[in-house]
């Protein structure tokens, strides 16, 4: 029902004069963007640029007033629910890392795992030796082999989001998208979890809200200035950071 | 701490538990019946009724923790579902009276006789055979649950939004069944039963037995809340309660699993007020007073929110104290330690009763969890291999 | 799926420690029932509700009691032993009524048990008493319909109350219109039917009765207030019949005065507002409205006087009042004390047989009398109310009526009677000359 | 003095028989008594009539004397009219009842037709109106030929023809135009009287039939006007209940379960004002309220703001566990009072200006109904503008929005926290004092109010007062016009149900805030 019969656009993610308002103030105002399959985009701007509440609207969270937002090309998201557009293959990471806290590392991930999610599928659910070896891979990637049995509540923040971004891969969506990964990071952290990103990204789309500047320039890839709910700027690092009304609304001079 | 620890020390407390339970649910019976009354080992009949009636609110109260616990909805409506339960076995046992009624009317109950009523409502058909009661005992509850359930999750009324509508359906069903015209006896409602499936409800043996079911349904509904909680399910419950939108995100669909837990724990509820209905005699509409349904939500706060032992054990000590406080010199000021209690365990203790112990337990033996966390490995699956 | 762990526990943990602890439960239990009937006392049992809803009632029974026990024991208590008063709290909670009825009975080992207000917490208790054969005194004016061996009703049946309120205002007052309004539950629903047959039965019109319910404690009134008015003005005398229940007749007279019903306009006729319910009220608006009962505070009798003096010295309290339930308890405490003394002990079997017959002075100056359907003889009076909060006796029936337990306007129980003494039942069909139901 | 009073033998006449009456204490022969020392035209019927009225008529059962004693305290001899020193203590006021008050009403109305006072005049007619005896028709002429008042024609002109319609050899002609005069009256008591007459000429019986037609066809559409005014003030007092609520409730996020303790408590405090004012300062009563209502504030306020020290400022961020402690305060709050005054219904007065009412076209509207509705939208309009004009309003809102960037900004947001859960329960309390006009004072007012004010604010969208206020109107009126419909019970009962169905559509309630911070 929510499948076009055509194929519209060849992008994995597609927004189209999208535009949101809360009681009055303009969130997001026409916006509209293209990400291709296997691409990564960084997006960058300042607070209340309407970062977040993009992720909403592409994760269902939050119905745009007006606009297209398609997916892979076929599947109108703004009809579908969170758990609807999850289950097609978008994940989504959250700005303040949220983790299942009363539960384990590895609880998390099996959680996370994108198998049979019905309520009769996980009560009868059995334990199968490749969701331990996806678990186990995992937890490899993202360096948590050790706290596998901790509570999740008891990790660093650093070590939240790796968990968090883990989940992600254990749910192995087609597109991820990212809400500021490395907040509150070291500077080690952050370069580990660049890497990561960039590991994640061989195989997945991606998209990474962040403003830490040198993380960005460090990924390395097309970067989008979002200014009062619409795009200001796109391209490579070194043009958005050069262009006038960027500096003059976000960087500063 | 590791789970496996966790799940060890929680295993067992619930098998303490439940060896406990058997042994009371035999024990007490059998010196009951086989002692000679007075002797000092010998429980008297009226602790009997007492203790059933304490069990079937440790049943209630395990409905309550598994989804309060467990999937973070707090129902202040339980009450209802308990008392629809206890209604339809009450049914039962108004149709057993027979001609034994004070107007010796075969079909109709008295109240309808001095009412009168011209004939038997429809929704008094059937309640004369046992299964059906037994049935409805079952369906009544699960259905009420199901069609609130279906309304309220699906259009996402969470946190205190829906306690306050749990409440307001209890309070609807009290002002309809204190109705008379509702033909359910109004605010006496249903009493004076006489026998139960062929047997006396007030000889020593039934009691015996009724007090046996009833701990025999405790055993079996722990067993069950066991069951759900250790599954996958039961994980997926907890992160529903932590991060609802978190595992909405990763492609779980809440209100399906709300629905199942909170139909499931209405039916476990409508069980325990069916087996109660008999052991007290009588059950009318202040069963919906939103007052009770409070209370039986602070027994498990007393026991341990979370921890099916805590809510069980809760419920009876809530409901000992009560008994304890309401007689005697203490009777004017029982409500003044009732209260108390509640501040207090919600201030001093919230985990609970059982909750504070293991918390005490597992930091006490963090060493020897941290060494035997090393040695495991792979997915902890408590209770799954078999 | 918990068989491995349990398995694995039932090895790893002492199969002693297990017995152990649930042998300790059953102690536990056990040690509960340790309070002995002291030998050199007689336990009454004190069944009245100290908290919740109903305390705002029963709360004075219960020290009407404690202070009947007391001026026995001045007395030298009853069979040389003094009365010992066990007090529980029922908590307006029927359930608990009923267990801690059986507490009463089987832990403490009363004689007799003084208590219950509501129909529901009296229906709740009557299965234990009559099981653990034991003797309730029930104060409180009911529905009838019911006549138990174990129970004694030394409250008003409809026909002590009712009935000869509803004739006074045919009679006095011309009335030719009637509003029962009453709360939703058995006892008005009950009352209603039966002035509703009675009405009829003296040519009163369906049009030209109302009928009108509302939930307990209901506090807003204009509605109701406001259609009884409507309906007062079709030209004929109108008055009203109310059977609200305690709680929510103060808004309910409030609202009356307020809206400028006066009782010479529209009198109503209250059959559970006494004494007690009026000192929460302004009653200057409520001058001659009515209300009918088989005791008044102000009537003038030297054991009224004594009484009421000893109670307002007892309780402390020179402005307490009191009302028809307690003079209630006095009747059966006394009727209890005298039946005890005559057959020399407390086993209740041989109190309930003697109980029937036995005299005892009500406090209005009669003698009241058990009666074989164990309800009793009363003067029935009307009383306006004064603007002091007492009442005035504007009417009162010649002798005593005796309590009838089965009403003769009910279709199902006309022709009922409860005979304790010879028929040994409590539903005696005496048309069809046998006992109905498991009622002997 | 009393002796020769005692001495000089009445002589027996009829008016001295009819006074002797009064001292067989017996209804019927008072009724005799009243009806013939009216008519008697007696100098003395007056003062007789209106001291048994107001029970100074005292009458001797063993002399068979009866006495008038005036308000002065001087008395006289109802026969004669002798003075008499003193009265003797066997005598005792003459009794009434229902029916006799109705005759004394009928008695004076005719004797004081006349009377200088344009108020007892008006009173005297209606209560002839009432009574429409024929022996009054006389008078009323009599008095129609000299009144000057127009109100009091008018009244009169409407008692004329009440008698006329009721009087058997009364001409058509004056039927009809009596007729007519109801018709123009057109309240209920016309009504009354018009389907009271008995059987009439076929002309008149269709006139009135008529007349009685277009009067019950104006009291239906004034009766919706009536159930509107109902609804409003049943709305009020909800909003009273439910005010205190939105503020622990609605903005704090506090389910404060002893919320309707805190209105008992009010109540309690204005029955301790009023208990004073009787013994010390009577004359003050009908201040009582004004006083009570800064001091139930001041109560109820400091025992919230000790209960938000004491328990609750340990459960922020635990809604649920509020509940449960403010669940078992309340069963100590109870139980409290109970000890401390007593588990019966304390009389909490009304004072002159809060009793009664008046008419609005043919709608009674109750002072203190009236008063309630008054009085709740002040509190309402109050507390607003303190919420948005003053520094302690801003700070609840800077810290209920948010709390660490308030107190970084140095907002002590403890006190704040306390203050607001203070004036929580103020209002609460003020609205107690209020309930006291209305409801019992009893240990258990407060749970009757609690579901219904819970009910009201999630209805109208937590945190949002204007919700709150809307709400409890919707609720009010929508309930008071289900009632005629489907009786109180089940009118409650939809109202129950209806909530829970539109908290499916609006999970928030009527007003709720939208945006990313209210999801977050």
């Amino acid at each position: 029902m929510n499948v076009m019969d055509t194929r519209a656009t060849s992008a994995m993610l597609y927004l189209d004069g999208v535009h949101v308002s809360f009681d009055g103030f303009r969130a997001i105002n026409n916006l509209s963007l293209a990400l291709e399959p296997g691409e990564m985009r960084a997006i960058i701007g300042p607070n209340g640029a309407g970062k977040t509440t993009m992720m909403d609207i592409i994760t269902g969270k939050t119905k745009p007033d007006v606009g297209v937002v398609l997916f892979d090309g076929v599947t109108d998201l703004t009809r579908l629910d969170e758990t609807r557009i999850a289950e097609l293959g978008i994940g989504r990471k959250f700005q303040k890392p949220t983790v299942f806290e009363s539960q384990t590392v590895q609880d998390n991930l099996l959680l996370a795992l994108n198998v049979d999610h019905s309520v009769r599928g996980t009560l009868f659910w059995r334990g199968s030796k490749a969701e331990s070896e996806r678990i186990d891979k995992v937890l490899e990637t993202i360096r948590l082999t050790e706290a596998r049995n901790r509570l999740a509540g008891s990790l660093s923040h650093g070590q939240k989001q790796w968990l968090e971004i883990g989940m992600l891969l254990a749910q192995d969506p087609k597109l991820l998208l990212v809400d500021e990964p490395v907040a509150g990071m070291t500077d080690v952290e952050t370069h580990l979890t660049a890497e990561l990103l960039k590991e994640i990204n061989k195989t997945h789309t991606v998209m990474v809200v962040e403003h830490d500047m040198t993380f960005v320039r460090e990924l390395g890839v097309k970067v989008t200035c979002l200014h009062e709910g619409t795009v200001l700027a796109e391209g490579s690092i070194d043009q958005v950071s050069s262009n006038e009304r960027v500096i003059e609304v976000y960087l500063g001079r | 701490m590791t789970p496996h620890m966790l799940t060890r020390s929680l295993d067992r407390g619930a098998t303490m538990f439940l060896a406990i339970v058997a042994a009371c649910g035999i024990l007490i019976p059998l010196s009951n019946l086989l002692l000679p009354a007075g002797s000092f080992f010998q429980v008297p009949t009226y602790l009997v009724a007492l203790w059933g009636k304490y069990v079937c609110y440790a049943i209630l109260a395990l409905s309550i923790d598994l989804i309060w616990g467990y999937c973070g909805i707090l129902s202040l409506g339980h009450g209802a579902f308990f008392a629809l339960g206890g209604y339809a076995m009450g049914m039962y046992l108004m149709r057993q009276i027979g001609t034994r009624g004070v107007y010796g009317n075969p079909i109709l109950p008295d109240f309808m006789v001095f009412l009168n009523y011209p004939k038997l409502p429809w929704y008094w058909h059937g309640f004369d055979m046992f299964w059906f009661a037994a049935l409805m005992v079952l369906l009544v509850p699960g259905l009420l649950a199901f069609c609130f359930g279906w309304l309220a999750f699906r259009s996402r009324v969470t946190g205190v939004y829906l306690s306050i509508i749990t409440q307001a359906m209890t309070y609807a069903l009290l002002l309809a069944f204190f109705r008379n015209d509702f033909g359910f006896g109004g605010n006496n409602g249903l009493t004076d039963f006489k026998d139960i499936l062929g047997f006396n409800v007030q000889a020593e043996g039934t009691r015996a037995a009724l007090f046996m079911l009833s701990c025999l349904g405790l055993i079996v509904s722990f067993l069950i809340c066991r069951a759900v909680v250790s599954s996958k399910l039961g994980k997926v419950l907890i992160a529903i309660r932590d991060a609802e939108s978190r595992s909405r995100f990763f492609g779980y669909r809440v209100e399906s699993y709300k629905l199942f837990v909170f139909t499931l724990s209405a039916c476990m509820a409508g069980v325990a007020g069916a087996l109660y209905v008999p052991q007290v005699g009588i059950i009318n509409p202040s069963e919906f007073a939103p007052g009770n349904s409070i209370e039986a939500v602070i027994w498990v706060a007393v026991g341990g929110r979370g921890t099916l032992v805590g809510a069980a054990l809760g419920a009876v000590v809530v409901n000992y104290a009560k008994t304890f406080f309401t007689s005697g010199v203490l009777a004017p000021y029982w409500l003044f330690m009732l209260g108390a209690l509640f501040i207090l365990v919600t201030l001093l203790l919230p985990k609970g009763i059982v909750g504070t112990f293991n918390a005490w337990r597992e930091s006490s033996s963090e060493k020897r969890a941290a060494a035997s966390a090393a040695a495991e490995g792979g997915i902890t699956e408590p209770n799954m291999a078999e | 799926m918990l068989t491995k762990s349990t398995h694995h526990i039932a090895a790893s943990f002492s199969r002693r420690g297990m017995l152990a602890a649930t042998a300790g439960l059953v102690l536990g239990l056990a040690s509960l029932t340790g309070a002995k009937a002291a030998d050199d006392t007689i336990k009454v049992g004190v069944l009245h509700s100290l908290s919740g809803t109903m305390a705002i009632s029963e709360t004075t029974l219960k020290d009407t009691i404690l202070f009947l026990i007391d001026e026995q024991n001045k007395k030298g208590g009853v069979l040389g032993k003094k009365l010992e008063a066990v007090v529980v709290d029922p908590a307006s909670n029927w359930p608990l009524f009923a267990e801690k009825a059986r507490e009463l009975i089987t832990k403490d080992k009363v004689a007799v048990v003084f208590g219950c207000w509501t129909s529901v917490s009296r229906k709740s208790v009557l299965p234990v008493f009559k099981e653990l054969n034991n003797i309730l005194f029930y104060p409180v004016q009911y529905e009838g319909e019911e006549s138990e061996r174990n129970v004694f009703y030394t409250g008003a049946a409809p026909n002590q109350q009712a009935i000869p309120a509803v004739d006074y205002l045919m009679k006095d007052e011309k009335v030719k219109r009637w509003v029962l309004a009453g709360t939703d539950y058995v006892y008005p629903r009950t009352t209603n039917k039966i002035l509703e047959a009675y009405l009829k039965s003296k040519g009163v019109a369906q049009e030209d009765i109302m009928i009108n319910y509302t939930p307990f404690g209901h506090s807003d009134w204009q509605t109701i207030v406001a259609d009884i008015k409507k309906f007062g003005s079709a030209g004929k005398k109108t008055a009203v019949v109310s059977t609200i229940n305690g709680d929510a007749n103060v808004p309910f007279y409030k609202e009356l005065g307020n809206q400028g019903i006066k009782a010479k306009d529209i009198p109503v006729v209250a059959f559970s507002v006494g004494e007690e319910e009026l000192a929460g009220i302004d009653t200057k608006p409520l001058l001659g409205h009515l209300a009918a009962w088989n005791y008044f505070q102000s009537i003038k009798s030297p054991e009224n006087e004594k009484f009421i003096k000893a109670w307002q010295a007892y309780t402390k309290n020179p402005k307490r009042v009191t009302n028809d339930p307690m003079e209630a308890h006095v009747i059966g405490f006394d009727m209890w004390v005298k039946a005890v003394e005559k057959v020399k002990s407390t086993d209740p079997d041989k109190v309930i047989d003697a109980l029937p017959g036995i005299e005892a002075k009500n406090l209005t100056g009669g003698v009241s009398k058990m009666l074989p359907n164990h309800h009793i003889t009363k003067p029935v009076f009307i009383g306006e109310i004064k603007a002091n909060g007492q009442f005035d006796v504007v009417w009162k029936t010649p002798g005593l009526v005796a309590g009838d337990a089965w009403s003769k306007e009910l279709e199902g129980s006309k022709d009922l009677i409860g005979d304790w003494v010879g028929k040994k039942c409590g539903n005696y069909n005496v048309k069809a000359n046998k006992c109905l139901g498991s009622g002997s | 003095m009393f002796l020769i009073a005692f001495a000089v033998p009445a002589f027996a006449g009829p008016f001295e028989d009819a006074v002797a009456k009064f001292a067989n204490d017996d209804f019927s022969d008072t009724d005799e008594a009243i009806g013939a020392v009216a008519s008697s035209g007696n100098k003395l019927a007056f003062p007789i009539i209106s001291a048994l009225q107001d029970g100074r008529l005292m009458a001797d059962p063993d002399s068979k004397k009866v006495y008038v004693t005036g308000s002065d305290g001087k008395s006289i001899d109802a026969a004669t009219g002798e003075p008499v020193a003193s009265v003797p203590d066997s005598a005792s006021a003459v009794r009434l009842n229902n029916r006799l008050r109705r005759s004394v009403d009928a008695a004076l109305g005719s004797l004081t037709l006349q009377s200088p006072d344009l108020a007892t005049r008006l009173q005297a007619a209606q209560s002839v109106f009432k009574s429409h005896e024929e022996s009054a028709l006389e008078p009323v002429d009599a008095a129609l030929a000299k009144e000057t008042s127009k109100s009091v024609k008018v009244a009169l002109g409407e008692a004329r023809a009440a008698i006329l319609l009721f009087k058997p050899d009364a001409t058509e002609v004056e039927k009809l135009e009596a007729v007519a005069t109801i018709r123009a009256r057109g309240d209920q008591e016309a009504l009354a009287l018009l389907t009271g007459m008995g059987d009439q000429p076929a002309l008149v019986a269709k006139a009135a039939a008529s007349a009685i037609g277009s009067i019950q066809s104006s009291l239906a559409v004034w009766s919706t006007v009536q159930n509107a005014w109902y609804g409003l003030s049943l709305g009020s007092v909800l909003l009273l209940a439910a005010i205190g609520l939105a503020i622990t409730f609605g903005v704090m996020g506090v389910i404060n379960m002893a919320h309707g303790e805190m209105v008992m408590i009010g109540a309690y405090t204005t029955f301790v004002v009023q208990e004073v004012i009787r013994t010390r300062y009577p004359g003050l009563f009908d201040y009582s309220l004004l006083i009570a209502v800064p001091l139930a504030f001041l109560v109820a306020g400091a025992i919230g703001v000790v209960i938000e020290r004491g328990i609750i400022r340990f459960l922020y961020g635990r809604p649920l566990e509020t509940l449960l402690a403010t669940w078992g305060l309340s069963l100590v709050l109870q139980q409290e009072v109970r000890t401390m005054f007593g588990p019966t219904n304390r009389e909490v007065g009304n004072p002159s200006w809060m009793s009664g009412a008046f008419e609005l076209g043919q709608i009674t509207i109750t002072y203190n109904r009236l008063w309630i509705l008054c009085f709740t939208l002040a509190v309402f309009a109050i507390l607003l503008a303190m919420l948005r004009y003053t520094a302690l309003g801003l700070e609840m809102r800077a810290v209920t929005q948010n709390r660490r960037m308030a107190a970084s900004m140095g907002i002590a947001t403890s006190r704040v926290d306390a203050l607001t859960f203070g004036l929580g329960s103020g209002i609460a309390g003020i609205a107690g004092v209020a309930l006291s006009q209305i409801d019992n004072v009893s240990p258990n007012l407060g749970q009757s109010y609690i579901i219904d004010s819970f009910m009201v604010v999630v209805f109208g969208g937590v945190g949002n007062l204007w919700g709150t206020l809307v709400g409890a109107f919707t609720l009010g009126i929508a309930n008071k016009f289900l009632e005629p419909v489907a009786g109180a019970v089940l009118g409650k009962i939809a109202i129950l149900v209806l909530i829970i169905l539109f908290i499916q559509k609006r999970p928030r309630g009527l007003f709720a805030l939208k945006g990313r911070a209210v999801e977050a």
